[in-house]
């Protein structure tokens, strides 16, 4: 099982070509982060995987069904997709009414929403807002609510978008242990994002974009150490990778440990 | 508290323009969705709940002005959405709308004064007699076949029409007066009406 | 002297249970730069909306305590007033666009209409302020169609030109992609010369780290802690309060634990990077 | 370059059209008196020509493709239909048949006076539509700040305009995101139906949350200072001879008012 995307381009009614020929599998249980510059048609692409965008040639498969034959809708019970604006979505009077929204729209049994929304809630570390308004608490936690609503819909994959922006240390490490433990509930993770620390510590594939092509793809060693990619792709390097480059320590380090053992 | 009467607060001022832009917005998200309704006064009726009479007043007013620019007749129903905005907070006041059932209800009175006030202004403007657009071909049957007078066709015309459409506009609002968040709420005129156990919060000074 | 002085102060928006600000004293100098960090929820935010003289004429709720701004009670600022001599950026690059302009330039300008600024001292100023922020180029664009970088751009140019003695910035880069953060950077280290007195609150902490020069951090609605950049971002125990320290801060600490110590714990890569080479001398 | 364009609005600004460089308030005087005109006077002969004008004078300002598109679908739904129900509405008074399709016939009395109704329904319509077409918003609420009206109007006039845009744009990535809930948007009626609640709500609460981050950021550029505002971008006032034609075409829908009331006194 996987989501195939197969010689896709993608251009926008408007006519502005926003993909061309990408092509990539992604099996389930992988964690992939997708980083480049904006622009590089990271979201275009992403929207493709859950069906928002239905590729203008080629085609996007995903667990053996074509995007094409189908509503994002019902795709979305297999890819969930968090955007970047919580807001876009959040509109319930509380976290718990939010959470449960798609599970009672589905008309699931009740034991069964309890149970989802007890580990959704658990995974993204919000049970202690459960009964406040979500628009109430501030913008990072307002993602978590975000995450928590798809992730209780239980999709076999899941799309995150810039989770990271605006989170403290320990928002950063609530999404570290989420990714993990979604690992264990056999759920892949697809992420989009600008954090090089965040990328380079959770997933271990990387694809990099650039100008609406898949221009790498591999882990974070072979992306962050290649001058070539970085520059293209215009991400930086972490701050350990950085400083490893600039005392010429040999080896590709991007990690703490490694460099201090290394000197 | 927030505000000195007569004299629009700051906030209210900035959900003015929110508001008349929903105003619209509704109506595209109805076409959007292929909805065969109008939706076109939400922003003035939430606007009106929340923040009461005057600004609620000016999104109906500045609505039908804007919807002037490309089709000039529709300033003459103003006061319709005017109306709407008075009864809103009368209703607001009254806390029907923390009631869901009482909110469908109110779905009852929107289409009332719609259907009636439109009536009027439609029989003005078109020199007494029926109007252009939608009603009329309700009301022309009406009173054809059944011989009405040709007023009350147009009332009943533009009543029924309006039912459905006002019924999911307060369920919008509804929805979306529970779920305004409470920090927002306490600035607002009208929002200690929306606060959950407002009083709780009042009377601990600490 | 002090500029801003908070004695004792403490803080619950309405209808909340808990204070947001507890027993904050803190003063600020003229023409420092100040960073504040912390963990979300802890204050930093409650903080800005206070020496901005929001709180209580915006926020309402309960203020305890005196809370002076250049002298006077922010109590008795009129909101209106104390813009002219606080400027305020924050996150959101959408909703610092007023949306009643159809230029860049018209835009920037707005503070000053604002303020019955003669038209010719207006144009001066404006153009000076894009040379600045290096937005000349975006001048002529509509500033409804900007990008999110762009957008935050524009909003500090129309702060700057307002030409006030304090900047309070509230996270400018938490929804920019790399490079408009970069951009706003810049603008950072621009303003770092101007002499004006600067609070920012931000997460990424190399920038916190490269300019300010001294760190208050906030944690549940009390200054946890306080004093010279260096002195906060080279120590472990702020790890603890909810904020990360810089990797290079990390890298000193784990070089020390490993046996092989540095001069000094850097905060910076530049630092580290003169550390490790001098430690191989 | 940025120079350039910054001292560009030392001078008044100006498009080159003679009418459209008209002051606002010239502008709007003299549409509407026109406008009201057609309704006064409630003859289909004065309310074409005057429609007919407002086509050739559009061309002249430059606006001609933008208001005769506009114009003709309301020539359509106001003129066309208005004309086709009356046929239907009127009971009395019809005594001059004039022809029949398909044994519906038409009267000459109910087609005259429905010929009226349009003619100053679309003479009215025309007017505001001419004048808005020739004057953006933004120039109108500058006329109205001279004239001292509080620059709190203009925002809100101004700001309504650009949140319906904004407004749209976010409505579109909110059906997107429902979407990807797992909400259909497609599916019979009532499906749709179910779908507006979570496109809307979060539409209006984003939106609202928001104004409290627009009152501060406007707050910040010295919006609620109480001062006499200065302009960047100015107009040239009214002239001399605008003031003159603004009068007279005043006086002449007053004249017709009075002399169209007299006249149906007498009668």
């Amino acid at each position: 099982m996987a989501i195939e995307v197969k010689n896709a381009s993608f251009v926008y009614p408007n006519g502005f070509k926003a993909l061309e020929n990408i092509n990539i599998v992604i099996n389930e249980g992988e964690r992939v982060a997708i980083v480049g510059q904006n622009g590089a048609g990271k979201t275009t692409c992403v929207k493709m995987m859950n069906g928002l965008n239905k590729p203008t040639e080629g085609d996007v498969i995903v667990d053996g069904m074509n995007t094409k034959d189908k509503t994002t809708a019902f795709i979305a019970k297999s890819v969930g997709y968090v955007f970047q604006n919580p807001d876009e979505q959040i509109f319930n009077s509380t976290v718990r009414a939010e959470v449960e929204y798609v599970l009672r729209y589905f008309k699931l049994p009740e034991k069964e929403i309890k149970e989802r929304v007890k580990r959704a809630v658990q995974l993204t570390d919000i049970a202690g807002y459960l009964d406040i308004n979500p628009l109430d608490l501030p913008y990072p936690i307002r993602k978590f609510v975000a995450i928590a609503a798809v992730i209780a819909s239980k999709p076999k994959y899941i799309i995150l978008d810039e989770p990271t922006a605006g989170q403290d240390k320990h928002g950063t490490e609530t999404l570290s242990m989420m990714i993990s433990e979604l690992e264990k509930d056999g759920v892949t993770v697809i992420t989009i994002t600008h954090d090089m620390d965040f990328a380079v510590a959770n997933f271990d594939r990387i694809v990099a974009m650039s100008q609406k092509k898949i221009i790498a793809d591999g882990n974070a060693k072979e992306i962050f150490w290649n001058e070539d990619i970085v520059s293209r792709a215009r991400i930086k390097k972490t701050q350990i990778g950085e400083l490893a480059k600039r005392l010429n320590v040999p080896g590709e380090v991007l990690f703490c440990e490694e460099l201090v053992e290394k000197l | 508290m927030a505000n000195q009467k007569g004299k629009i607060d700051k906030l209210s001022l900035f959900l003015i323009p929110i508001g008349i832009a929903v105003n619209f917005i509704g109506g595209q998200i109805a076409i959007l969705l292929k909805l065969p309704l109008y939706l076109d006064a939400i922003g003035t009726i939430v606007v009106a709940a929340l923040c009461g009479y005057w600004p609620g007043i000016v999104v109906g007013l500045v609505s039908n002005i804007l919807n002037a620019i490309s089709s000039p007749t529709t300033l003459f129903y103003a006061p319709l959405n005017m109306a709407f905005a008075v009864v809103a907070v009368i209703l607001s006041k009254r806390k029907w709308f923390k009631n869901f059932f009482k909110t469908v209800l109110s779905a009852l009175f929107f289409a009332l004064i719609g259907g009636g006030i439109g009536a009027c202004i439609t029989w003005l403007v078109y020199g007494f007699d029926f109007g252009s657009g939608v009603s009329a071909m309700f009301s022309i049957p009406l009173h054809q076949t059944l011989g009405l007078p040709k007023f009350v066709a147009q009332f009943i015309a533009e009543t029924s029409i309006d039912v459905l459409d006002k019924v999911i506009t307060v369920i919008a609002v509804f929805g979306v007066l529970k779920a305004i968040p409470m920090r927002f709420l306490a600035k607002l005129p009208l929002g200690r009406i929306y606060i959950k156990d407002a009083e709780m919060y009042e009377d601990d000074e600490d | 002297m002090a500029y801003i002085e908070l004695k004792d102060v403490s803080y619950r928006y309405p209808y909340t249970k808990e204070q947001a600000l507890k027993n904050v004293t803190y003063s600020f100098e003229r023409g420092k730069f100040y960073g504040i960090i912390g963990e979300n929820g802890g204050g930093k935010t409650t903080l800005c909306n206070l020496i901005r003289g929001l709180i209580p004429h915006f926020y309402l709720g309960r203020l305890k305590g005196e809370a002076l701004v250049d002298g006077v009670d922010v109590r008795d600022w009129d909101t209106g007033e104390i813009s002219a001599k606080i400027g305020y950026v924050f996150q959101n690059p959408f909703t610092q666009i007023s949306g009643i302009k159809e230029t860049v330039f018209e835009e920037v300008a707005i503070g000053l209409e604002n303020l019955g600024v003669p038209k010719d001292e207006m144009i001066e100023r404006v153009i000076n302020v894009c040379e600045m922020l290096n937005i000349e180029d975006l001048v002529k664009n509509n500033p409804n169609e900007l990008s999110r970088g762009q957008r935050q751009r524009v909003a500090f140019a129309s702060i700057i030109v307002m030409d006030t003695d304090t900047l309070v910035i509230d996270e400018p880069t938490s929804q920019l992609d790399p490079e408009g953060t970069e951009s706003v950077f810049e603008i950072i280290r621009s303003l770092k010369e101007s002499g004006k007195t600067i609070i920012l609150v931000e997460h990424k902490i190399d920038l916190i780290a490269e300019h300010c020069e001294e760190i208050l951090v906030m944690q549940g609605g009390k200054i946890a802690m306080s004093g010279p950049t260096k002195a906060i971002l080279s120590d472990f125990g702020t790890l603890d309060l909810g904020t990360m320290i810089p990797a290079t801060a990390v890298f000193g600490h784990a070089m020390k634990e490993a046996g092989k110590p540095l001069a000094d714990i850097p905060i910076t890569l530049d630092e580290a990077v003169e550390l490790v080479e001098r430690r191989g001398e | 370059m940025h120079v350039e364009f910054g001292n560009s609005f030392k001078k008044f600004y100006k498009t080159g059209n003679f009418w459209c460089d008209l002051y606002p308030t010239t502008k709007l005087i003299l549409c509407f008196t026109v406008a009201m005109s057609t309704i006064v006077m409630n003859n289909w002969i004065y309310g074409f020509s005057v429609c007919l004008f407002y086509f050739i004078f559009a061309f002249f300002t430059g606006h001609g493709k933008q208001f005769t598109k506009t114009f003709l679908i309301l020539f359509v739904i106001i003129g066309l239909f208005l004309v086709v129900i009356r046929q239907v509405g009127m009971r009395t008074g019809n005594v001059t048949p004039m022809f029949e399709i398909f044994g519906w016939i038409w009267y000459r009395e109910s087609f005259i006076t429905s010929l009226d109704v349009s003619s100053y329904m679309l003479g009215f319509a025309g007017g505001i539509l001419l004048f808005f077409d020739t004057t953006p918003m933004r120039d109108l609420m500058y006329a109205f700040e001279h004239m001292g009206v509080s620059h709190v109007t203009s925002f809100i006039m101004l700001s309504s305009m650009q949140n319906i845009i904004d407004l749209r744009k976010t409505s579109v990535a909110i059906l997107e995101s429902q979407k990807s809930r797992g909400i259909e948007t497609d599916g019979n009626i009532l499906v749709r139906s179910k779908a507006f609640f979570p496109t809307i709500s979060p539409l209006i609460l984003g939106a609202f949350s928001s104004t409290e981050e627009k009152s501060i950021a406007m707050d910040a550029r010295a919006f609620s200072v109480k001062r006499k505002h200065t302009f960047l971008r100015e107009l040239k006032p009214m002239s001399q001879i605008e003031k003159i034609l603004c009068l007279l075409f005043s006086l002449a829908l007053i004249s017709l008012t009075v002399w169209k009331i007299a006249a149906a006194l007498i009668k």
